[in-house]
């Protein structure tokens, strides 16, 4: 039965299915969503999303981590690492922009007691 | 000097810049105008130097990451350098006039976004490229809600929401890169991409272009735009202009050459370029506020360079650099000249900036209009010129109607404006023009017009950019470590 | 200051006179186009002809105190002209055109009585002239693969059919637009009439002229005239093409002759005669023959002439008693004498009245068209010549006869001697031009050769040939003379103790005792019968402004339209974004 | 102003010349040349006043047609020798009638119909209308009646001819001879405001516009 | 030459002084009148001439019946009066038709002037009136002429007259062009239904109304050596011209007295009906000439 899933190709199927219902629940989120910190969450939801998504199809069975250890043998026993360093600095980046757009979004709540981004229409003409 | 340096200086004087506060304004504003001379200086160095030129850092590439200069990017580094001295300097006489703001701020993500773009440009990887999108989007969204008002606000935050939906675009077309062929250096992808299967590399295509048109303001991902530009200072509209879109739009150029897609992608692209030009061009006759109309002028040109660079004809796309060039150019001497009307009335309303008087500043404002009109003898009339040139080498009669026909529309709003000024009428208020602001005007103006009258300046620079775009061969090659 | 711009407006007159039709110059300008200069015996005459026009209004500049910047916009617009009219390539001649179109620009937005509106109208049309001009040079260009004027002639002939026809209709309607003909006038009487005076004349002789000149190297020396024929057919003795152009010329200038008549605003009258003038150049400009060419090439210079005389007189009346309406000018005969007969033979030319030079042009003309066998556009051409008698007489009735309309009026002094000199030298060329009319046909023979068009048989200075008769200038003027002068002496002879000078309000009244309140101006009754006649009438009505409005409004709706797009909101921006993305996907991926 | 009817018909040098080459007998023809010719041509202004207004047409048209005699109607007093007046006069039309009548050329005539400008007729005791029109401008021809028939209109024409060609004294004259008599009548009935003799000459004034 | 010129002159100015005085002699007797004598023309001339006085409003005043009477002897002299002989041809030969149809309007143009020295707006009314009357009313006979012009490929009066001999009168061969410049020549000599100018009931005579003594007479003279001028070219068009004096009288009076009775027996037009009228029928006829000559001829 778990030897099932121990197969790559049903962890990879499963990662795709999962990461891209995570996807569209994002991308749900910001479709429906005018809640601005929902939308920076969702935002957040679709990356992580890309990021399962990713890194997912990168592993498969039998292979470890890319950390030089006692456990890493050989090179070709452990999974491609670039994709690693790669979603490593991606959530760096994610994180610095959530990060500032919550800080704006604080401080436009502190000027203006709002924050539907539908209703941030002050600029225009 | 190793290109790394285009990078390190930057962001090496932007963590400096707390140290600098605590030296004095002086200080920190002038090491803003040392960082950009500097930069310029090192890109006139690169000019005559034999093309392109390769920076690696520790293993060469393909595997490695490296930074090449091609003709290409030399013309898009000429460009942003350039515009870079003429804003620190022109922020030097902001925060004179301005004391007492956050200079710090500025100055930090300033830096960051010379780094970021100049970056973008120079990277032979796609991941990086990533990064530095990242970057300057980071700073161009810091700088549009520079002024922590309201409308500052709204624009950083409308600037960020757009930047996280394009920068997911790009995050999933890359990782769908490297899941077919798994690499990042562009070379690489260049060479492999027709191996991937056409619906996922149709999807990877769409993905970069919503994420990196969606950013370089194409129809119908730019209703943000405007916004943008109205919540920021001018000299950041003129950095967003001249600057940050243009860098979109080389990536967007650069891949699009580089993975060599079909003629199909080319009609697309132009065809969106023209809607973008018109929809741009009649929208700004209806606006009053100066900045939201130089806003729809800067993506109705940017529609005409989307137009006439997807054209793979070496003709149009030389032409098309000049006109890139010399729109930069413009729209600096414009965004800057208006900030100091804008400063001077603390209001962005035409009908307010209408009263000043200033024989100079009319003089420099009308040379900006015309040469983006395209009126000769000045910059903007040779790459127009050549642009059509190129569309009629190519017997596209419709592409030159139909840009002919919108530049009328785009007359009237620029003549409006440029009546306004001339008005014997209105109530006008003297504005003095600052000694700084005073010479880089001039400056601009007078290579507006040196381009105009003696083109052969740069059109060397627009060919070999031409050149390294349609014939990526060396660029390639490089990128590929052969040779090295 | 204007001292200094007199020498320099006097340097390329020199300098043109030094090279004598030899000068070729040409700088590359980059490595793909090179401006060239050379000078052909047509651009020589249009450069003479706009060179001494810029003089001559220098010197009338004199008595106004005009600041530096106006000199060298203007000095501007007098080198874009001549580069116009000496280029070798298209490049050329489009600088210098559009140099033209923002040098005047910003000469005319330094008038007092400018408004955007007019200003608008004015770049407007200008930019959609040039506009119209570069897309007929590109196209020419992706054929010839070169900007020079020779090679595009040459490769002319191997064109398909649809391009040449759209090639010369581009060209055309650029050039219609310069030289406002019906329908593309839309901007050419608020222009002439709010620009700055003085510089009214050069817009109406000089600039509009530029347009002539165009039309003159596109039809002569681009396509050619043995090409234009070969191209359209013939129809009677003359081009299918001609017939055409000779119809929009007839109705240019009937229409805009019937509108001058009923214009209060001087300025206004002459823009609309400016067009009725240009209208009969236009109308003959395309028959192709020897007269066609050399009656459109008359006209040319005589138009500019009167039209630099009329308005160098307006300006200096305007400026003399600052009103510029019929209704409020007149009375001014006894004031300011020399200027009236400055006018008076002004309209004598322009009404194209026999001793002046006015009627040598327009026999030119009426012999092409007879030649030609046009008859319905000369009847066309001697109609609208009728009509024009009409705002001829009220040009000189408004503003010099009948009584003046207000007290300052009556205590008027002459105008300025420096208004008067350039008049002066013109009412002499318009004389000389009559007496002597065979003159100008030294001059017309090169061009004619040019256009590869036979030449016109020279027989003495006074003697205007053509090939339905011809006429003598100088015997005509001088019987005119002798006749006048005897005529004269016999009526004072006759000693009927003519009780001169009487006082103004002793006319015959029913009468009545007119008074200074008595309205006995006729200025703004004029043309009021020409409501009540039906087909002046539906001229009358007619307006290009509703047309060109309506297209004003519908730009500005589709701009409403538009903008209601960028409404600013993020979130309908994200969704518009990811729909784009889906339907891009689905339309890519099927 | 000269003596003699004919005044200046003939240039006053030339008379000079004449009388002494001894040809003053050729001055004498033809001044009584001139005065034919003028007899043979009068036109009529017509002022029509009054009930003989009606009498006019009749005179002019058809059935009686002056015409034959040279007498033709005109619009204007410039071209006009003889102003017919054909009825009573108020004050207000004496104003227009000297006003018409001073801009008429010499020799100028004036004939009258009917009694009321002779006496004032049967407006004799009317508080505004002229009694005797005599004193304010000189008459050459009256033709009584009340009214008088067409014929006697032609009468009238025949013996203002008469009188032309015989060179006898004329109103006109009289006129500028008396001028300050007249005046004085016409300033009595017109009050202050007596119309202006356009004596000024406006068009060399300096300042202009003083009539 | 000179005396020939002066013959002309002084044969034009009787003529042409008979003729008005029978035209006003032959409108009595159609009304029922007996009519002026047939001098009664000259009677008035030297009437006026002989006035003591005669108001003028200054130079130009003075100046304008001069210049009308100039383009009156102007064009008398430069119109061919006899066909076969040379009598003032080397004089004829250097003008053309067009030059005297602008003669033609020169002179009342040059005493428009006048009138609008004269400070009279009735004279200005006329003028104006003559003016746009002179838009309508010169389409015919402009056609006529062009009609012509075009049919012997001249415009020297000279050779349309010799082309007549061979091919016959223009009369015969181009009857809708007489019949548009007869219609034309109705209203230029100023004869109902085209006399709303000089109306003396609506504008004090118009034109005229200032104008005194000499001038008057001056503008009498020269309107009888124009019509004499007119009748003569009207002659010389259609009618082959004439070869000798008698049939010089005998065509003019002709053509005369065809005008008389078309002019007599109207009623006037308004101005903008004479010109709606000239610009319909009249134009009509003659265009459908005109096409004949220039379509199938």
């Amino acid at each position: 039965m778990l030897d099932f899933f121990n197969n790559t190709q049903t962890i990879h199927m499963i990662i795709i299915i999962g990461s891209m219902a995570l996807f569209f629940i994002g991308f749900y989120g910001i479709a429906t969503q005018k809640n601005l910190v929902k939308v920076l969450v969702s935002f957040d939801i679709m990356e992580s999303a890309l990021f399962l998504f990713f890194i997912g199809l990168h592993y498969q069975v039998g292979l470890v981590a890319p950390i030089v250890d006692k456990n890493l043998k050989t090179f070709t026993s452990m999974v491609d690492p670039v994709p690693q360093a790669m979603i490593l600095t991606t959530i760096v980046i994610g994180l610095a922009v959530l990060a500032l757009g919550l800080s704006f979004g604080i401080e436009y709540y502190k000027l203006t007691g709002r924050n539907d981004i539908s209703k941030m229409n002050e600029l225009r003409d | 000097m190793s290109l790394g340096y285009y990078f390190l200086l930057p962001v090496l004087f932007s963590f400096l810049t707390p140290y600098f506060k605590k030296l004095g304004s002086f200080t920190l504003r002038g090491s803003s105008i040392l960082l950009s001379l500097v930069l310029f200086l090192q890109t006139v160095a690169y000019v005559g130097v034999k093309l392109p030129q390769i920076s690696q850092f520790s293993i060469k590439p393909p595997l490695g990451i490296a930074f090449i200069l091609d003709g290409y990017s030399l013309l898009f580094l000429l460009i942003f350098t350039f515009s870079a001295l003429v804003v620190s300097f022109y922020m030097y006489w902001f925060f004179e006039e301005n004391s007492g703001r956050d200079e710090a701020r500025f100055y930090v993500f300033f830096n960051m976004l010379i780094a970021g773009s100049i970056g973008m440009i120079l990277s032979c990887d796609i991941f990086n490229l990533y990064i530095f999108f990242e970057i300057t989007g980071i700073c161009s969204y810091t700088l549009s809600a520079f002024n922590k008002d309201k409308l500052g606000l709204e624009s950083g935050i409308k600037y960020l929401i757009i930047g996280s939906i394009a920068s997911i675009f790009i995050v999933f077309a890359i990782m769908l890169i490297y899941l077919q062929i798994g690499t990042v250096n562009l070379g690489l992808i260049a060479q492999r991409f027709h191996l991937i299967d056409p619906k996922i590399s149709v999807l990877i295509v769409l993905m970069l272009f919503i994420g990196f048109g969606a950013k370089a303001e194409l129809f119908p991902m730019n209703f943000w735009a405007p916004d943008i530009y109205q919540g920021s200072i001018s000299s950041v509209n003129g950095l967003f202009s001249s600057v940050v879109a243009k860098a979109y739009l080389f990536v967007f150029f650069h891949l699009f050459y580089l993975f060599n897609l079909g003629s199909k992608y080319m009609l697309f692209v132009m065809v969106i370029g023209a809607i973008t030009f018109l929809v741009s061009e009649f929208t700004a006759l209806n606006q009053t506020n100066v900045k939201r109309l130089f806003a729809y002028s800067t993506l109705g040109q940017l529609g005409i360079l989307f137009m006439a660079l997807s054209t793979n004809s070496s003709q149009t796309v030389s032409g098309a650099l000049f006109h890139l060039t010399s729109h930069s150019i413009s729209k600096l001497l414009i965004f800057l000249a208006l900030g100091i009307l804008i400063h001077k009335f603390k209001s962005a309303k035409i009908d307010i900036l209408g009263n000043f008087k200033s024989g100079f500043l009319t003089i420099v404002l009308a040379i900006g209009f015309l040469s983006i009109l395209g009126i000769p003898p000045f910059s903007g009339f040779v790459g127009k010129i050549l642009i059509l040139k190129g569309f009629a080498l190519s017997q596209n009669y419709t592409a030159i109607a139909f840009i002919l026909l919108v530049s009328i529309v785009e007359a009237i709003y620029f003549f409006r404006l440029t009546a306004m000024m001339l008005d014997k009428k209105r109530a006008k208020v003297t504005v003095k023009v600052g000694s700084v602001n005073y010479i880089i005007l001039t400056l601009l103006a007078v290579l507006i017009i040196l381009f105009g009258v003696y083109p052969s300046l740069l059109t060397h620079y627009t060919d070999l950019a031409t050149n390294a775009l349609l014939h990526p061969t060396n660029y390639l090659n490089y990128a590929l470590g052969v040779g090295l | 200051m204007n001292s200094i711009f007199l020498l320099l407006n006097l340097l390329p007159i020199l300098f043109l006179y030094q090279f004598g039709g030899a000068l070729h110059v040409s700088l590359p300008l980059t490595s793909e186009f090179t401006l060239s200069l050379i000078q052909t015996p047509l651009g020589t005459f249009f450069a003479y002809l706009s060179l001494i026009s810029f003089l001559l209004v220098t010197i009338a500049q004199k008595s106004k105190k005009l600041a530096c910047n106006y000199y060298v916009l203007q000095f501007l617009l007098s080198m874009a002209m001549l580069a116009i009219v000496l280029a070798g390539d298209f490049i050329t001649f489009f600088i210098g055109w559009e140099i033209m179109t923002w040098s005047s620009y910003f000469l005319i937005s330094k008038s007092n009585s400018i408004d955007i509106k007019s200003l608008q109208k004015y770049i407007l049309f200008s930019l959609a002239s040039a506009f119209s001009l570069i897309a007929g040079i590109v196209i020419a260009y992706s054929f010839a693969h070169s900007f020079d004027f020779s090679v595009i002639s040459n490769s002319f002939k191997d064109m398909p059919f649809n391009i040449k026809v759209a090639l010369i209709v581009l060209f055309s309607l650029s050039f219609f637009t310069k030289a406002g003909v019906i329908g593309l006038h839309y901007w050419v009487v608020d222009t002439y009439s709010k620009a700055p005076n003085l510089f009214s004349s050069i817009l109406s002789a000089v600039m509009s002229k530029m347009g002539i000149y165009g039309l003159f190297l596109v039809y002569g020396n681009i396509v050619g005239y043995q090409e234009l024929k070969m191209m359209f057919g013939t129809i009677l003795n003359g081009t299918d093409f001609g017939y055409v152009l000779a119809w929009i010329g007839v109705a240019t200038s009937i229409i805009a002759t019937f509108k001058a008549i009923t214009q209060d605003e001087v300025k206004r009258l002459l823009a609309y005669s400016s067009i009725a003038q240009l209208g009969y150049i236009i109308a003959v400009i395309g028959f192709g023959t020897t007269y066609g060419v050399a009656g459109a090439m008359y006209h040319t210079l005589i138009h500019t002439i009167i039209k630099l005389l009329l308005f160098i007189n307006v300006a200096a009346i305007v400026a003399q008693t600052g009103k510029n309406r019929f209704s409020q000018l007149g009375g001014l005969i006894y004031r300011t004498p020399v200027s009236f007969v400055m006018l008076l033979i002004g309209i004598i030319g322009l009404a194209g009245m026999p001793p002046l030079g006015g009627f040598a042009s327009k026999f030119m003309m009426y012999n092409a068209a007879i030649d030609t066998k046009f008859a319905l556009i000369l009847i066309g051409m001697l109609f609208s010549g009728a009509a024009s008698f009409l705002y001829c007489y009220k040009l000189v009735y408004g503003i010099y006869l009948g009584h003046p309309t207000s007290k300052n009026l009556e205590t008027t002094k002459e105008v300025p001697i420096s208004y008067l000199i350039p008049q002066i030298i013109l009412a002499l060329l318009l004389v000389l031009a009559g007496t002597f009319p065979g003159a100008f046909i030294k001059i017309i023979n090169p061009i004619l050769v040019e256009f590869s068009l036979s030449t016109i048989p020279y027989s003495g200075l006074g003697v205007m040939n053509s090939a339905v008769g011809s006429f003598n200038g100088f015997f005509i003027m001088s019987a005119f003379v002798v006749f006048f002068v005897l005529i004269l002496l016999l009526i004072t002879r006759i000693k009927s103790k003519a009780k001169n000078n009487l006082n103004r309000f002793d006319i015959s009244y029913c009468g009545e005792v007119p008074t200074q309140d008595t309205s006995l101006h006729f200025g703004f009754g004029f043309g009021t019968d020409l409501y009540r006649i039906k087909f002046v009438n539906a001229i009358l009505k007619r307006s290009s402004s509703s047309f060109y409005e309506s297209l004003a409004t519908q730009t500005k709706k589709t701009s409403e339209l538009f903008s209601r797009m960028y409404y600013g909101n993020i979130h309908n921006t994200m969704i518009i974004i990811l729909l784009f993305f889906s339907t891009l996907f689905f339309i890519g991926v099927n | 102003m000269e003596s003699g009817f004919y005044g200046s018909s003939l240039d006053g040098n030339l008379k000079c010349k004449f009388e002494e080459s001894g040809l003053a007998n050729t001055h004498e023809i033809m001044e009584k040349a001139v005065r034919w010719f003028r007899s043979r041509s009068i036109f009529v202004v017509a002022y029509g006043t009054g009930c003989g207004a009606i009498e006019m047409p009749p005179t002019f048209t058809s059935r009686y047609d002056a015409e034959r005699m040279g007498v033709v109607g005109v619009a204007t007093p410039r071209q006009a020798d003889l102003i017919i007046l054909s009825g009573y006069l108020a004050y207000k039309t004496l104003r227009r009638v000297i006003r018409t009548y001073e801009q008429m050329q010499k020799p100028r005539y004036i004939m009258t119909l009917g009694s009321c400008p002779i006496n004032g007729g049967m407006y004799w005791d009317s508080y505004n209308t002229i009694k005797k029109l005599d004193d304010y401008l000189p008459i050459d021809v009256s033709v009584t009646g009340c009214m008088p028939r067409p014929e006697a209109v032609i009468d009238g024409f025949v013996l203002l001819q008469e009188r032309i060609r015989n060179g006898e004294k004329a109103g006109w004259e009289k006129y500028d001879e008396n001028f300050e008599f007249y005046k004085e009548n016409q300033k009595r009935v017109l009050g202050g405001h007596i119309d202006p003799s356009y004596e000024t000459d406006w068009y060399n004034l300096k300042s202009g516009g003083k009539a | 030459m000179i005396f020939q010129i002066i013959l002309l002159i002084m044969l034009a100015y009787v003529v042409g002084f008979i003729y008005f005085g029978l035209y006003r002699n032959i409108t009595a007797r159609i009304q029922g009148r007996y009519g002026p004598t047939v001098y009664q023309s000259f009677y008035d001339s030297i009437k006026l001439f002989s006035k003591n006085n005669t108001v003028s409003y200054g130079w130009m005043f003075y100046l304008g019946p001069v210049i009308m009477a100039t383009g009156a002897v102007l064009t008398l002299v430069l119109v061919p009066v006899f066909s076969d002989s040379d009598f003032l041809r080397s004089v004829t030969s250097q003008g053309n038709l067009f030059v005297l149809l602008y003669l033609m309007v020169l002179g009342p143009l040059g005493n428009a002037l006048a009138v609008g020295t004269g400070g009279n707006p009735f004279g200005v009314m006329g003028v104006v009136r003559g003016l746009t009357r002179l838009i309508g009313l010169e389409l015919p006979f402009y056609i006529a002429v062009v009609g012509l012009i075009i049919a012997a490929n001249s415009s020297d009066i000279v050779h349309i007259i010799d082309v007549q001999k061979t091919a016959g009168l223009n009369i015969i061969n181009h009857p809708l062009l007489f019949i548009g410049a007869m219609i034309s020549m109705v209203g230029f000599f100023g004869a109902s239904p085209f006399d709303i100018p000089g109306a003396p009931q609506e504008v004090y005579s118009g034109p005229r109304t200032e104008f005194s003594g000499k001038f008057l007479a001056l503008l009498m003279s020269q309107g009888s050596l124009f019509a004499f001028a007119k009748l003569v070219l009207i002659v010389d068009l259609f009618l082959g011209g004439a070869d000798s004096l008698v049939m010089l009288v005998l065509k003019t009076f002709t053509i005369f007295v065809a005008i008389i009775f078309i002019g007599i027996v109207y009623g006037r037009y308004k101005v903008e009906q004479a010109v709606d009228f000239l610009m319909k029928l009249p134009t009509l006829i003659a265009v459908l000439g005109l096409a004949r000559i220039v379509w199938f001829g």
